[in-house]
């Protein structure tokens, strides 16, 4: 139990401090929320560099700080804090490139009036996830989780009174809530098999060998390991998040929100959430490596999934119009690469490729919010043009940020991680595809590129807005100065000649090797990305589009094509069409049963006891009391007749004694006898 | 011995008889009051002295008095007494009831076995009658002499008048 | 025993006070109003009083009040308090008040109002304290007539119809309870709960009811399973509700949600469980079912609801059922060796927490919901509002956090029940975890949507107009609510501590009978 | 036929004799004086079965004889009295007029 480590969750608590001032400030308390924000930000990203300092010391420990929530039964609810190469790199990462992005939105979100509720959702998310990065106990990162789904549903719909903002807030919302409860759902049943949720405890946290042998060796039905099954279930709350193939439909829509919310959230941290705990459980996913004889193992499914989304992403984001949604879909692809990388088992790759992509994406989306800054919220890439002249600062930084994520060797920082993707695709032994999935979206991934930069810069502008574009004020554009630096000089951190990235992150130090042994397949991916970039020039490049109206080369040359892409392959419209209805038809069950099957037996039984009701009053007036008066009437009736025969004579009543007595006598005599 | 019984029996029947079909009540009341002696002289014949003595000091003495004052008193106008046409039917009918009532008890009692042997006839005394009274009928002649007084009370308010007017007005 | 007479006096301090509104019918409204409300804070004074001196540790019962009543019945005037009553007393405490404050303004007899609700409170304080069936009954059955005026004098259009339903269909419910407990004194001779409990625990309850004819035993514990589910309401028993929910004025609709339906979910822990462990565990699967129906559906039926209040009504439906999820799957797991102790620890920490937190969150929602009515006259469907967030912003804030924490957003009060309640339930029976996922998804869903619908969007419909943010008096009412949604949910260590040795000694005994 | 079969066929035909008095005449003292000779027929009877019955010591016969004596004596006092108050009302004592009493 490390003593500093204590202090550990200060990080996400300056954060959360902030946001709090930020809420309770008045509307127009601007500074206030503001400085707050920014100060909390630089203050995390103090105490971010100290804990990384602290973890670098020694990569292979993990400093460990556990405490008790809540006692439960016997034992009781612990949470706790854990610091190590990876928490260290990304809280740095996290709050540096969040700093950047709280400066960039001082001038970007300058002119809008809920400025304060702003900056207060932006340390609230911040806050949020840093707590998921710091995180030990996977109870503790599940609280994360949420309140950073919550901070990006409430910054997607900042602007709510924009019902297509309010709509895909909710969408984002609801469909990483699905991932949620499979992550919901992985990490009970592994609270239940291993009695804890705490990483790393000491020995028996969940990471830890011994728990993780039983885990894998407990086999379910069907020959699948206990850990499988909860490292897919784990896998789902990363799918919604980091918005993989099946999941990812929330993410394009998400660029409703203000950019500089892009920015973080869609494209640095949030969606980085996803690729974090991947890389976090890594142990817990590989356990089931070894069991030959499982059907399916987490990892496979996760390079399946990586490729594909990597694949599509890519794919759909060349038939774009809108500058963030083709971001948006360079973002997914990007992901499917780090998913790809953990598939194939480097996860330090990923984490690599994921620091560099969240420099560079910022910058990218940066870049594209100065544009649409500059150009009165124009963000069809269509009516923009020529904005290379006016805004010079914007369009080198964005060229350096197209550079780096297209990969242009040696010099960017894509180039490097992307290149350490590729080579751990390539010596993956389960199957290659992934690998050419890998290259196939090098190829797009440079295409869709130059399409946006000669569509937005070169050429002449487009609509009345494009012309009189004037470059963002320096509080925008020295954040993307510094994020170009970092887009440059993050590679050369993990370059296989000089791998001190992957060593610090696994701990044992990995040998550097010449740039040359791997030679032919960073050959072919130079000359991929070259051919990417020649298409794309070719195509955009050379006859620069004239006007908004003139088609789209692409489009001329595969319209059925474009157009299917272009509508995001129609993915929403088939998840409409069948969850859609399915919950609508669950719900029209729900009333229906409601109504007519309980209801209706309420009713019946209801109806019965009227029924049995007036049952009774007919049996009651019409049997018994009709008996009982006709019995009463008719004794009344015998009672009138005798009455008549007390005539008031005395002769008649002594005659009546007298023959009364004879005919006793009479048969006393005769009837007796004896 | 039987003989003597006859007699009276004959005797008392004759003169009941005739009290029921005189048409003057008075001759009724006076015929009554001698089958009443008649009674007692059976009584006598049976050995009950006392039962004798009592008979004749309230039958003949006071019942009789009482009767006769009744009958005076009512007598108002003559035509009273005559019988109207209803009581030709009546008597018939009241005979023939008579007549039916007779033949039974008498059927009966030849039939019956009243057999008894010849007895002396008993004597009782009147200490042995008072030591009986006084003994286990004491309660029964306490309620006796209740009942007479009750009765003379009861006479007295009827027979007094109903209302504040002289008897024998119409109330 | 306490010298002062603690627990009687929290039951019969509201009833004093409905007493003394009775006796002055010329009471003006203000005052009758703070009188009432006097009265209905008694009881949270009493309950933090009580929890001042209350001894955590211990898992018997406390301030213990026993006088002999009748002998005939041999069951005497028997109180008791210990860590599950504590925390219904202590919710109903939090409760009424605010429910009093909900319908501070626009209730026309202020008086008569004050004088049932202290009435209701009362009798739902006697239902958690009493440990006497004979006493007990009566506070269950006497909840319900204030409850059936007060829906019925105040409530909406439909209101008759909705009470009368209401109260009809609960009475026939306890119809079948008193037939249960009368056979349980035939056969048992006392109706002590406490003595009824440890015959039940060792089966002997089951065994004297045998005595009875071989029926017996399954008769009575259906009957007192009706009982109790048509009040909690478990999942086919509950159409009832939402009309109830509906036309019932704000104040009561959230003392109904919060107070009677946990009044339920009492009855099946402190009396169905402990005393027919044997049947419940026999009819666990099934039961499980009705649960998942009532979480699933209940959830489900609430997105196609347009009126707000039947909304919410439903969502308490879908609460209350993981409550009950959780204690059938603990019964149905009664028994069985292995690490199930744990769990089932979990999951009836679950229940109660879970019955705690969706009393704060529905209260809340439904006050939420009022404010919603009163400012758009009377008219509470889905599309009559619009933009209500930039009318009222601070509206819009508390609203939204008593929205998440219904829904179970981490930090807040509502995650830790249900995160419990998932932890237990899938330790003891897996599948049913899974399927209540469902109920979450949906849970998620329609909450969000309302929020869509009303607060997003431009301002339009009701909101169109002029839309008053919240004033003093419903920041007096919500902000309490909230600010213990937030403490509770970072701090659920408030609430274990109380109960938590109680149900460690109720799971660590899990054996059959 | 034995002395005692005597008496008893005296005392029923002196008892036939005063029904069929009291039965023939519309006269009430007349049905009066009819009923006190079915009286005496009874007490003869008693006499009679006293003279011949086999313990005749405790008298009973004689004290009942008694007693029905006085009982006959109440009853012909109360029956003349009413007998004059329904003169007094009906002007004539014919018994079949007074049927006020009528059921």
């Amino acid at each position: 139990m490390e003593p500093r480590v204590a202090y550990l969750w200060l990080i996400p608590a300056l954060p959360l401090l902030a946001a709090g001032v930020g809420c309770v400030a008045p509307r127009n308390g601007r500074r206030l929320a503001a400085g707050a924000a920014i100060a909390a930000m630089l203050g995390a990203l103090v105490l971010s560099c100290f804990a990384l300092h602290l973890a670098l010391a020694d990569p292979s420990a993990h400093l460990v700080y556990n405490f008790r929530w809540f006692d439960l039964g016997n034992g009781a609810v612990r949470l706790g804090l854990l610091l190590d190469p990876l928490n260290g790199l990304m809280c740095v990462m996290v709050s540096l490139v969040g700093l950047l992005i709280f400066i960039f939105s001082l001038g970007y979100m300058d002119a809008d009036e809920n400025f304060t509720r702003f900056f207060c959702f932006l340390s609230l998310f911040a806050a949020a996830m840093l707590c998921v990065v710091v995180a030990n106990s996977l109870l503790l990162l599940f609280i994360g989780w949420e309140l950073v789904g919550l901070a990006s549903y409430l910054l997607i719909g900042f602007w709510f009174h924009r019902p297509a903002a309010a709509a895909a807030a909710k969408k984002a919302f609801i469909t990483t809530r699905i991932g949620d409860l499979g992550f919901l759902l992985g990490l009970v049943w592994l609270y239940d098999t291993t009695g804890s949720l705490l990483l790393y405890d000491g020995g028996n946290g969940v990471l830890e060998s011994h728990v993780l042998g039983d885990l894998a060796t407990q086999v379910l039905a069907g020959g699948l390991a206990a850990s499988t099954a909860i490292g897919l279930l784990i896998f789902c709350g990363a799918v919604g998040k980091s918005g993989q193939f099946p999941l990812h439909v929330w993410l394009p829509d998400a660029m409703e929100g203000p950019t500089p919310v892009s920015a973080l959230i869609h494209a640095a941290t949030m969606v980085a959430a996803g690729v974090f705990l991947m890389a976090r459980i890594f142990p817990l996913a590989a356990a089931d490596q070894g069991l030959a004889a499982a059907p399916v193992h987490v990892l496979t499914v996760v390079a399946g999934i990586g490729a594909v989304t990597a694949l599509m992403g890519a794919a759909i984001a060349v038939a774009q119009h809108d500058l963030k949604r083709i971001l948006a879909f360079s973002t997914v692809s990007q992901l499917g690469y780090m998913m790809l990388a953990l598939g194939v088992g480097s996860w330090v790759a990923a984490i690599f490729h994921l620091l560099t992509h969240a420099f560079f994406k910022a910058l990218l989306f940066l870049g594209a919010g100065s544009v649409i800054h500059a150009a009165h919220h124009e963000q069809d890439i269509r009516n923009l043009g020529g904005l290379r002249s006016p805004m010079r600062a914007t369009y080198a930084t964005f060229s350096v940020g197209m550079m780096a994520l297209t990969g242009v060797p040696f010099v960017f920082s894509g180039f490097w991680s992307k290149e350490a993707i590729l080579h751990a695709a390539s010596e993956w032994n389960v199957s290659h595809l992934p690998l050419y999935a890998g290259l196939a979206g090098v190829v797009l991934t440079a295409f869709y590129m130059t399409r946006l930069l000669c569509e937005v810069f070169w050429g002449a502008p487009r609509s009345p807005a494009a012309a009189h574009a004037h470059e963002s004020p320096a509080v925008m554009t020295v954040p993307l100065v510094v994020l170009a630096v970092g887009a440059v000089a993050l590679g050369f951190l993990g370059t296989p000649a000089w791998p001190w990235l992957q060593s610090q992150l696994t701990g044992e130090a990995v040998p550097a090797h010449s740039l040359l042994e791997g030679g032919g397949l960073m050959a072919l991916s130079i000359v991929l990305v070259a051919t990417g970039l020649g298409a794309g020039w070719a195509l955009y490049g050379r006859r620069l589009r004239a006007t908004a109206g003139a088609d789209d080369p692409l489009a001329a040359a595969a319209p059925r094509l474009f157009a299917f892409l272009g509508a995001r392959m129609k993915l929403d419209e088939l998840y409409a069409a069948t969850v859609g209805r399915l919950n609508t038809f669950a719900a029209a069950l729900a009333v229906i049963l409601d109504r007519w099957v309980w209801g209706g037996a309420v009713g019946f039984l209801a109806r019965f006891g009227e029924f049995t009701g007036s049952v009774n009053r007919g049996v009651d007036e019409g049997g018994l009391n009709a008996g009982f008066d006709s019995i009463s009437e008719r004794i009344r009736g015998a009672g009138r007749a005798y009455s008549r025969a007390q005539t008031g004579e005395t002769h008649g009543y002594l005659r009546a004694l007298a023959v009364a007595f004879v005919v006793l006598a009479l048969l006393a005599l005769l009837g007796g006898g004896q | 011995m039987t003989a003597v019984l006859a007699l009276i029996a004959l005797a008392t029947i004759g003169t009941a008889a005739a009290a029921m079909t005189r048409r003057s009540l008075l001759h009724s009341v006076l015929l009554l009051t001698g089958s009443w002696v008649g009674v007692a002289a059976f009584y006598l014949w049976a050995g009950a002295e006392f039962a004798a003595f009592a008979q004749v000091l309230i039958y003949v003495g006071a019942i009789s008095m009482a009767l006769l004052f009744a009958v005076l008193l009512t007598r108002r106008s003559r035509e009273d007494f005559a019988p109207g046409p209803a009581s030709r039917g009546r008597a018939l009918y009241a005979i023939l009831a008579g007549a039916a009532l007779a033949g039974v008890l008498l059927a009966a009692i030849a039939r019956g076995s009243l057999a008894v042997a010849p007895s002396p006839v008993p004597t009782v005394t009147v200490r042995q009658l008072g030591g009986q009274l006084m003994g286990p009928h004491a309660a029964s002649l306490l309620v006796v002499g209740v009942l007479l007084t009750v009765a003379l009370i009861g006479a007295v308010v009827l027979a007094a008048g109903t209302g504040p007017g002289k008897p024998g007005d119409a109330p | 025993m306490s010298s002062v007479p603690l627990l009687s006096l929290i039951i019969f301090v509201p009833w004093a006070g409905a007493l003394l509104l009775a006796s002055l019918p010329r009471l003006g409204a203000p005052a009758s109003r703070v009188l009432a409300l006097a009265f209905s804070l008694s009881t949270l004074v009493l309950a933090l009083a009580a929890l001042g001196s209350f001894d955590c540790a211990s898992t018997g019962y406390q301030f213990v009040e026993r006088h002999g009543w009748i002998g005939a019945l041999n069951s005497d005037y028997h109180l008791g308090l210990d860590g599950l009553s504590l925390l219904l007393v202590l919710l109903t405490g939090l409760l009424a008040p605010a429910c009093m404050l909900a319908s501070w303004r626009n209730i026309p007899d202020p008086r008569f109002f004050g004088l049932l609700f202290l009435l209701l409170q009362g009798a739902a304080l006697g239902v958690f304290l009493a440990l006497d069936f004979f006493h007990w009954f009566i506070f269950w059955e006497l909840s319900l007539i204030p409850a059936y005026f007060l829906i019925k004098l105040w409530g909406g259009p439909r209101a008759a119809h909705a009470a009368y339903q209401f109260v009809i269909y609960t009475i026939g419910g306890s119809a079948f309870l008193l037939l249960g407990f009368v056979a349980i004194f035939a056969a048992t001779g006392t109706l002590d709960f406490v003595r009824l409990a440890s015959l039940g625990a060792n089966g002997a309850l089951g065994a004297k009811l045998a005595t009875l004819g071989s029926f017996w035993p399954h008769a009575v514990f259906l009957g007192v399973f009706l009982g109790f589910a048509v009040k909690v309401p478990l999942f086919p028993f509950h159409t009832w509700l939402p009309p109830a929910y509906a036309e019932a004025p704000t104040g009561v609709s959230m003392f109904l949600t919060g107070v009677m339906s946990k009044m339920g979910v009492y009855g099946f822990l402190r009396l169905l469980w402990p005393l027919f462990p044997g049947p419940l565990h026999a009819a666990s699967v099934p039961l499980v079912w009705l649960a998942l129906g009532g979480a699933v559906l209940g959830a489900f039926a609430a997105m196609r609801q347009t009126d707000l209040k039947r909304m919410i009504a439903y969502s308490s439906v879908n609460h209350v059922s993981y409550c009950l999820l959780a204690l059938f799957a603990v019964s149905s797991a009664t028994g069985r060796s292995g690490l199930t102790s744990e769990a089932a620890a979990a999951a009836l920490s679950g229940t109660l927490l879970q019955m705690f937190n969706h009393g704060l969150s529905a209260a809340a929602l439904f006050y939420c919901v009022g404010v919603l009515e009163t400012r758009a006259g009377g008219r509470r469907d889905l599309g009559g509002f619009g933009g209500v967030q930039t009318a009222a912003p601070v509206f819009a804030g508390l609203c939204g956090i008593a929205m998440f924490s219904s829904l179970g957003l981490p930090g807040l009060n509502g995650f830790v029940g249900e995160f419990l309640i998932f932890r237990g339930v899938w330790g003891l029976v897996p599948w049913a975890a899974a399927v209540a996922c469902l109920g979450l998804f949906a849970t998620a869903f329609f909450l969000i949507t309302f929020w869509q619908r009303v607060f997003h969007g431009p301002r339009a419909g009701a909101a169109s107009a002029e839309f008053a943010d919240l004033g003093r008096l419903d920041l007096a009412v919500l902000s309490p609510l909230i600010a213990l949604m937030v403490i509770l949910g970072v701090l659920p260590q408030l609430q274990t501590m109380l109960f938590n040795p109680l149900i460690t000694m109720w799971a660590n005994h899990l054996n059959l009978p | 036929m034995s002395p005692l079969q005597l008496c008893v066929a005296f005392s029923s035909v002196l008892f036939a004799v005063g029904l069929t008095g009291a039965l023939a005449r519309s006269n009430s003292i007349l049905v009066l004086l009819g009923i006190e000779l079915m009286l005496n027929a009874a007490n003869l009877n008693f006499i009679a079965f006293w003279r011949y019955s086999p313990a005749p010591s405790p008298a009973t016969g004689v004290i009942f004889v008694i007693f029905a004596i006085a009982v006959a004596a109440a009853e012909t006092a109360v029956g003349l009295a009413l007998v004059i108050s329904i003169y007094r009302h009906q002007r004539n004592i014919r018994l079949q007029e007074a049927t006020r009493l009528k059921g």
